[in-house]
């Protein structure tokens, strides 16, 4: 029943991709593009080659932490939309640790600048969390301020305190060698963050799914009366899916500054928590779908860099494209009921005619 | 033979996955009053639903005084001057009674301006004409369900209608307000000429109120009869389809221990007015104490007080000797205390859930079903639930199907069943057989006895005296947030009890008084 | 000092960053209302600050822009209302949607419609009319304010007033509370509760349109790229603030814009400017925290007063 | 993949122009934007632009798909500082020019560093002239004049260093004030910004924002007041209202750098510098068609100054 469903689900979300994609293809070709030369150049470029590939995993490792952020969240009925705040601060505090402390060995260095990371992350996460269930202060409304504000405080910070002698750039120096997460494949950016992405997100789903604290945290989100009602404590519960939501974005923020950058950078998220809350709402939370739909952003991101450059088609389409694609996978369970109900009503007359004949 | 008002002619709806209707043919005759009974989920309301327009039918034809007519939306149906009081109050919460009456044929100043001081002087005028009393500048949120029942009667008369289908409109009433309400009902017919189209799971209202009775059946119309010809037994047999015998219930004595001893509460309700104004009462091991009481007189806030729900401001509550007061849901569940809520949508369980998950709640972090109260073990979890699913006998394709997917009846089967499955020593048990049919009610009683005869402490809150009657051994009464009577069981009579109820009278019987029949 | 930081601009600068802010959010809570969150504001704004510049530069009206931005408002409103009403998509993702659409449509057309990339400004493009309220001419504080602002600007306190009469005093308004509030209710009475979440989401677009315009056409007259920049969202904060009440979401608004206003003045007496701007964002919080606390306070209050 | 085999004359080169940004700025990217195509009209290359829209996570991508696609690859963003480093010694056949920052010691990466701070100066010195000029329409009494950078970054901080030193050479008693929007793309937000200036005082204002100075341009015609463009010449844009602009000229080092390259005239892993000297940063008056807010003798008093400047006789301070 349950593996029935997840198969008609995974279908008709293919079926929404694919159309999408052909609308895409009408748009390519009213542009006198030509959409095959497109989409082979968008697959070519997402999965064409190991470097290709690497890329796109390299795309999916902040996409995954984010969208875990949300799922767990946004499950227990708090949303946290302060993502890209606790990221930056989490970015912050890893690399603060990355150049304080040089002489520790990675073994040691990098736990402790992921500690950092989830530390900053998760208390900037616990602010709004206690306004919300103490004083019944729209958390939204909060983390959205709170991101704005986490970004100048880390701006300041980069730009006065903590700025780097050289390369005038806005950020902190070069975090020290051991903390650097190395590479995995030539010229791709692609690090060994990606294996603790991994476990995390098997911790993650076995949080989620598996666990009675995952148990907990949905039947708050679903009705907290009823939690309530059944032992559970709600407020608790809450500020523990917050905190934990807050300290994975502050570690998707560590991963930029260990694997990808190696410092900090005034601007070094173009969004990843808005990206990462999507794809969980688009998933609707579910952890093991925020992994694969991270995996096919990241190769639509990766993608359609190649396919502009590789055909010209300006990127904007391709956002428009995307857009499309977000639309029809969006409307896919909408579309579905609508058709289902046409063709049951369709099949009941065809058998209430024949009874009667 | 009277007139065909309107005709139904072989129904059909199919839900996906689910044939609600089954080729339904049914009359109505002007000026009656037609009652439909069947089991939950045997197609009642989707019935009505189609005939006021909030559902097409998959195919069949309605006839309006004997032409075909088609109803597309609610808005045909107060043309045709249909009109529906729905099982579930179709009231804004946040608006006025007044707007609410007028909701959809507000009156106006102008073309574009709504005159409210009209809408209040419509809603007096016609609380005054049907002898229905409500403040029309009260906002429905602060109001008792019998006042919300009496808004959306006169909101439907508002819309001029003839023809006014009433969806178990007596499930939440007490006695009096139902009297009340069945005084308006033949008064509509009688008098104004109106025709009553009412579903209830009571089946002496049936004999008391109706002219004609229709039963369905798992979709189906099994039959319908003049009310004169049937009986409850009749009844209730081809409702489900078997004999249905109201047996007495078999009582044990046990031996009987304070476990739960209530003092002085005091507490206010959600609009931080006095519910409680100093309760106390004690509760034994192996006897039902049945709490009666006219809706809004501070059960509900004193069951919430007693589960943890609410802040009591004085006052204590010991429970096995143990002080309980003010303390959280989940530690007053460790002391072994179970409960049925009196809301089940809003508190009972959540209809995003599974079965399994909501019928796990409280167990959930529990060996065997969790590891170190961390790691959940699915088997041990679904074979419980599925236990629990045959024993309880609730119906539902599978426990893996959403909570909302269930009719009321087997939500409230549900909830019992996860309550009733914990080894508690005291059950809080409020409203249990709400808009329940009487198969369901009929088992959930047998439970409730059971669970007594095994020497657990029940505190019984019920709206419906019948039940109160059946199963109490000890009846307390309440008005306005104080204990007016305290009785034993056959103390005293349902007419007298009345009185400790509206406050009329406080204060101990003495002596016994033969009760009526039971 | 203080005479840099506080005098009548920062009054001024109140008023103009409000606008495109009130006219939003008018729409915003109209959708709020109607059980929507929408927060396809920042691109249904955008688009609309696009068409106008198309309408105005082509029509060489400024009346055919406004028009032009409204059309594309209610498309964009429509196609909301579908994928949300309709299809009963998650609010979230469709607005998040129709920010990325946006985002390259208007891109996409600025270069095929006009040639040029990143931002757009000419002489054939023609502004929105400013507005001399004469009688306050002679007042000499009350002129600099309030006098001389662009059209939209008064549009947008008569949308307040009218909105707010709208959703109070009139039965489509009441029926648009209920369509939110209890659907079911209204359907029962008659009413199509789908009628009226098209209609706000419509409108919404329309409203949209209004800043759209205001902000390229009145408040500037260019368009660039991304210009909406972030007012969609900080238009949802003060639906979210003042309660998606008309008043009190007018209130927030300038309370973004004051704060925006004092932010950049504070700078010029150099306090470093991250720490300014960060002013309307802490600001909004703590007085959100100071609202909450004292409507706590009044509860324990109104409590102890009656025992 | 391709073949990478440039012909003697050049023609068939590939450019690679990779952009931080991108293009539409009216100013800074565009002008590299202009670099390439001088070279490919007057030199015969081919080019393709690789923008990263100010997304982090597409530089790395963009600059390795540049150097597989290109013989020489421009980058142009302080940005890049890291990843060049990281991805030019993986293609050693390709010549990388890197616009915007330092970077000694890699051979096939030659890095172009603006003197931004010497070109702001000379605006700074134009401001602090024409804020007591009252024969021109809008100008005051009162000496203040005013800046509006983009957001508070290294580079921004150095336009306005130069900026303030150049005024107060003119006359120490300029105020010169600041206000950093916080947004490149923001017009609405520099119009205020500006709108807060001006009506503090200040005459003219010089904005090195993107896309976030237009705003300062509608607000310069809106209050009858003047401001000075940045990076290209962006005095067409009003020329009753915008007086001059500070040039960095990105293009035309881009160009020279690639007749070089071709010309085997580089020495390798050097930071060539464009200050004044290089005449990489200057003041532009636009065209003569445009009036002239610019007196010969300011203009005079300019030239004065850049000779000192470059003699050394006038030193820039540089932002940290
Ligand atoms: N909107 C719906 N979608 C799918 N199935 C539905 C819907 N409404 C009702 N059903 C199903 O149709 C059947 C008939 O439901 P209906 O509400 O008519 O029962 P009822 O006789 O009114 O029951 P009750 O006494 O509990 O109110 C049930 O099995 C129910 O689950
Ligand atoms: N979408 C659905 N799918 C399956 N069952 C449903 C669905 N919606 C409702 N039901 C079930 O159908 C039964 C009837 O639902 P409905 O909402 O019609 O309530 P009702 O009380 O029977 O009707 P009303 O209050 O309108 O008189 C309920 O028991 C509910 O659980
Ligand atoms: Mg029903
Ligand atoms: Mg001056």
């Amino acid at each position: 029943m349950k593996k029935f469903k997840n198969a008609e689900y995974l279908i008709s979300l293919f079926l929404s991709i694919l159309a999408s994609l052909i609308i895409g293809a009408f748009i390519m070709l009213a542009n006198g593009r030509n959409p095959v030369t497109g989409y082979v150049a968008l697959i070519n470029g997402a999965f064409g080659s190991k470097y290709n590939i690497a890329t796109t995993f390299a795309k999916t490792v902040p996409l995954v932490l984010t969208g875990l952020a949300t799922s767990i969240s946004f499950r227990s009925g708090i949303s946290n939309i302060g993502g890209e705040g606790q990221l930056y601060l989490g970015a912050f505090g890893a690399a603060l640790i990355g150049i304080t402390f040089v002489n520790l060995p990675g073994i040691v260095g990098i736990p402790l600048a992921l500690a950092a990371s989830l530390i900053a992350g998760g208390l900037y996460a616990l602010f709004p969390a206690i306004l919300k269930v103490r004083y019944n202060i729209d958390e939204v409304i909060v983390t959205i301020m709170l991101n704005t504000v986490a970004v100048l405080l880390t701006s300041y910070l980069v730009n006065y305190p903590f700025a780097s002698e050289i390369g005038k750039m806005g950020g902190t120096e070069i975090i020290a060698e051991g903390y650097q997460l190395s590479r995995l494949v030539r010229l791709s950016t692609l690090n060994t963050s990606i294996f603790y992405v991994a476990v995390i997100s098997i911790i993650m789903y076995y949080l989620l799914e598996r666990t009675s604290i995952g148990y907990e945290i949905k039947m708050v989100g679903q009705n907290s009366n009823f939690s309530r009602y059944g032992g559970i404590n709600v407020k608790r519960r809450m500020i523990f899916a917050m905190v934990v939501s807050g300290a994975l974005c502050g570690i998707a923020g560590a991963f930029e500054v260990l694997g990808v950058h190696y410092r900090f950078l005034q601007h070094i998220s173009p969004g990843y928590a808005w990206d990462g809350m999507l794809i969980a709402l688009i998933v609707k939370n579910n952890p093991i779908g925020v992994v694969l739909m991270s995996i096919f952003f990241g190769a639509l991101k990766t993608g359609s860099i190649s396919m502009e450059n590789a055909t010209g088609i300006p990127s904007e389409l391709i956002s428009v494209i995307q857009s499309i694609i977000i639309l029809f996978i969006a409307g896919e369970s909408g579309f579905k009921t609508k058709i289902k109900s046409f063709l049951a009503n369709r099949r009941a007359i065809k058998k209430a005619g024949e009874k009667n004949a | 033979m009277a007139e065909k008002l309107i005709e139904l002619k072989e129904i059909t709806k199919q839900f996906p996955g689910v044939l609600a209707n089954d080729r339904v043919s049914l009359d109505i005759e002007k000026g009656e009053i037609h009652a439909i009974i069947g089991e939950n989920g045997a197609g009642k309301s989707t019935l009505m639903k189609i005939l006021y327009g909030l559902y097409q039918p998959t195919s069949g034809e309605i006839y309006f005084k004997g032409k075909p007519v088609s109803i597309k939306t609610p808005l045909d149906a107060i043309k045709l001057g249909i009109g529906m009081v729905h099982q579930h109050f179709m009231l804004v919460p946040s608006f006025t009674v007044a707007e609410n009456i007028v909701l959809g044929v507000e009156p106006r100043k102008n073309r574009f301006m709504m005159d409210y001081r009209k809408a209040v002087s419509i809603t007096e005028e016609l609380s005054k004409t049907y002898g229905l009393k409500v403040d029309p500048n009260a906002k429905v949120e602060s109001l008792s369900v019998g006042i919300q029942q009496r808004i959306e009667i006169l909101k439907v008369l508002n819309k001029g209608a003839d023809i006014i289908i009433l969806d178990e409109p007596t499930a939440v009433l007490t006695p009096q307000e139902t009297e009340e309400l069945f005084k308006v009902i033949r008064k509509l017919v009688e008098e104004l000429g109106k025709t009553v189209i009412i579903i209830t799971h009571k089946l002496q209202e049936v004999l008391a109120l109706s002219d004609r009775v229709s039963v369905m059946r798992q979709g189906r119309l099994v039959g319908t009869l003049k009310t004169k010809d049937a009986t409850e037994q009749i009844l209730a047999e081809m409702m489900v389809g078997r004999e249905v015998l109201f047996e007495e219930l078999n009582r044990i004595e046990v031996p009987r221990e304070e476990v739960l001893t209530v003092k002085g509460i005091k507490a206010r309700d959600n609009r931080g007015l006095m519910a409680l104004k100093g309760v106390s009462f004690s509760l034994y091991s192996g006897e039902i104490l049945g709490i009666a009481g006219v809706e809004g007189n501070g059960q509900s806030e004193l069951v919430e007080v007693l589960t943890g729900l609410r802040q009591a401001e004085e006052g204590s509550v010991m429970i096995k000797g143990v002080e309980a007061t003010n303390k959280e849901p989940m530690e007053i569940r460790n002391l072994g205390v179970s409960h049925i809520p009196e809301d089940r949508l809003a508190t009972g369980l959540s209809k995003k859930a599974t079965i399994t998950e909501n019928m796990i709640l409280g167990y959930h972090n529990r060996e065997p079903y969790a590891t170190k109260g961390i790691h959940m073990n699915k088997k041990p979890i679904r074979e419980r639930v599925s236990r629990l699913i045959k024993e309880f006998d609730v119906r539902t394709p599978s426990q893996d199907v959403t909570a909302d997917k269930l009719s009321g009846g087997n939500m409230q089967k549900m909830v019992i069943a996860r309550e009733f499955s914990f080894d508690s020593s005291i059950l809080i048990v409020a409203q249990p057989t709400r808009g329940v049919d009487i198969g369901a009610i009929e088992f959930i009683h047998k439970e409730i006895i059971k669970k007594r005869n095994e020497g657990a402490a029940i505190l019984l809150v019920s709206a419906d005296l019948d039940e109160i009657f059946r199963l109490s051994d000890r009846i307390i009464t309440i008005y306005e947030g104080e204990i007016t009577g305290e009785f034993k069981r056959r103390e005293i009579s349902k007419k007298e009890i009345g009185l400790y109820m509206t406050g009329k009278r406080k204060g101990m019987r003495q002596g016994g008084v033969q009760d009526e029949e039971i | 000092m203080l005479k840099e930081i506080i005098n009548l601009t920062l009054l001024q600068h109140t008023i103009r960053t409000a606008t495109p802010l009130i006219l939003a959010a008018l729409g915003g809570l109209l959708t709020q209302h109607a059980g929507i969150l929408n927060i396809g504001m920042e691109g249904m704004i955008l688009m609309g600050a696009f068409f106008a510049i198309v309408g105005s530069y082509f029509f060489s009206s400024s009346l055919a822009g406004v028009l032009m931005a409204v059309g594309v408002g209610i498309l964009v409103g429509l196609l909301f209302a579908y994928f949300v009403i309709d299809l009963k998509s998650d609010e979230f993702i469709i607005g998040i949607a129709i920010n990325i659409l946006a985002g390259g449509l208007t891109v996409f057309l600025l270069r095929s419609i006009f040639g040029v990339k990143g931002a757009f400004s000419s002489p054939d493009i023609v502004p929105l009319p400013r507005f001399r309220l004469g009688f306050l001419e002679g007042i000499p504080l009350l002129d600099t304010i309030f006098n001389n602002h662009t059209v939209f600007v008064y549009v947008s306190w008569i949308l307040v007033a009218l909105v707010y009469v709208y959703l109070y005093k009139t039965p489509y308004g009441i029926w648009l509370r209920a369509s939110g509030e209890f659907p079911e209710a209204l359907e029962t009475a008659g009413v199509s509760p789908r009628k009226m979440k098209y209609i706000s989401s419509i409108a919404c677009g329309v409203f949209c349109g209004f800043a759209g315009a205001h902000l390229s056409l009145g408040y500037l007259t260019l368009f660039t790229e991304n210009m909406s920049a972030q007012r969609g969202f900080i238009a949802m904060a003060a639906i979210i603030f003042g309660g998606a009440h008309p008043i009190r979401t007018l209130i927030a608004a300038f309370m973004f814009g004051f704060f925006d206003a004092l932010g950049i003045r504070l700078q010029v007496v150099g306090i470093p400017s991250q720490f300014t701007q960060m002013i309307p964002y802490l600001g909004t919080i703590v007085v959100l925290f100071v609202v909450a606390k004292s409507y706590i306070r009044k509860i324990k209050k109104n409590v102890e007063g009656e025992s | 993949s391709n073949e990478k085999t440039p012909s003697e004359d050049g023609k068939g080169t590939k450019v690679g122009l990779v952009l931080a940004g991108g293009l539409g700025d009216r100013s800074f990217y565009d002008s590299a934007n202009e670099g390439v195509e001088k070279a490919k009209e007057e030199l015969g290359i081919e080019f393709k632009v690789y923008e990263c829209r100010n997304d982090p996570s597409l530089y790395s991508d963009q600059l390795v798909q540049a150097s597989e696609y290109a013989d020489i690859v421009a980058v142009v963003g302080f940005e890049f500082f890291d990843i060049v480093q990281e991805i030019a010694p993986e293609f050693p056949d390709v010549y990388y020019i890197y616009v915007d920052n330092a970077i000694e010691g890699i051979d096939n990466l030659i890095t172009i560093s603006y003197i931004e701070n010497e070109g702001s100066f000379l605006a700074g010195a134009l401001a602090a002239m024409l804020t007591t000029e009252t024969s021109i329409e809008g100008i005051n009494e009162e000496k203040i004049i005013g800046m509006v950078g983009g957001v508070d970054l290294p580079v921004i901080r150095n336009f306005y260093v130069g900026y303030e030193a150049g005024a107060k050479y003119i006359d120490p008693e300029v105020d010169v004030r600041v206000i950093y929007a916080g947004d490149f793309e923001d017009p609405a937000k520099g119009k205020e910004a500006a709108t807060a200036l001006y009506s503090g005082g200040a005459d003219i204002i010089f904005h090195a924002a993107g896309k976030t100075g237009e705003g300062v341009f509608e607000a310069a015609e809106e209050l009858g007041k003047y401001a000075i463009g940045v990076d290209s010449d962006q005095r067409y844009i009003n020329p009753d209202h915008i007086v001059a602009s500070m040039i960095k000229r990105v293009g035309q080092s881009i160009y020279e750098t690639i007749i070089k390259i071709q010309n085997n005239e580089i020495e390798k892993g050097k930071v060539i510098y464009y200050g004044l000297e290089q005449d990489g940063v200057g003041l532009g008056y636009g065209t003569d068609d445009m009036p002239q807010f610019a007196t010969e003798e300011m203009k005079a008093k300019i030239d004065e100054i850049k000779e000192k400047i470059i003699s050394g006789e006038i030193e820039v301070p540089t932002a940290k």
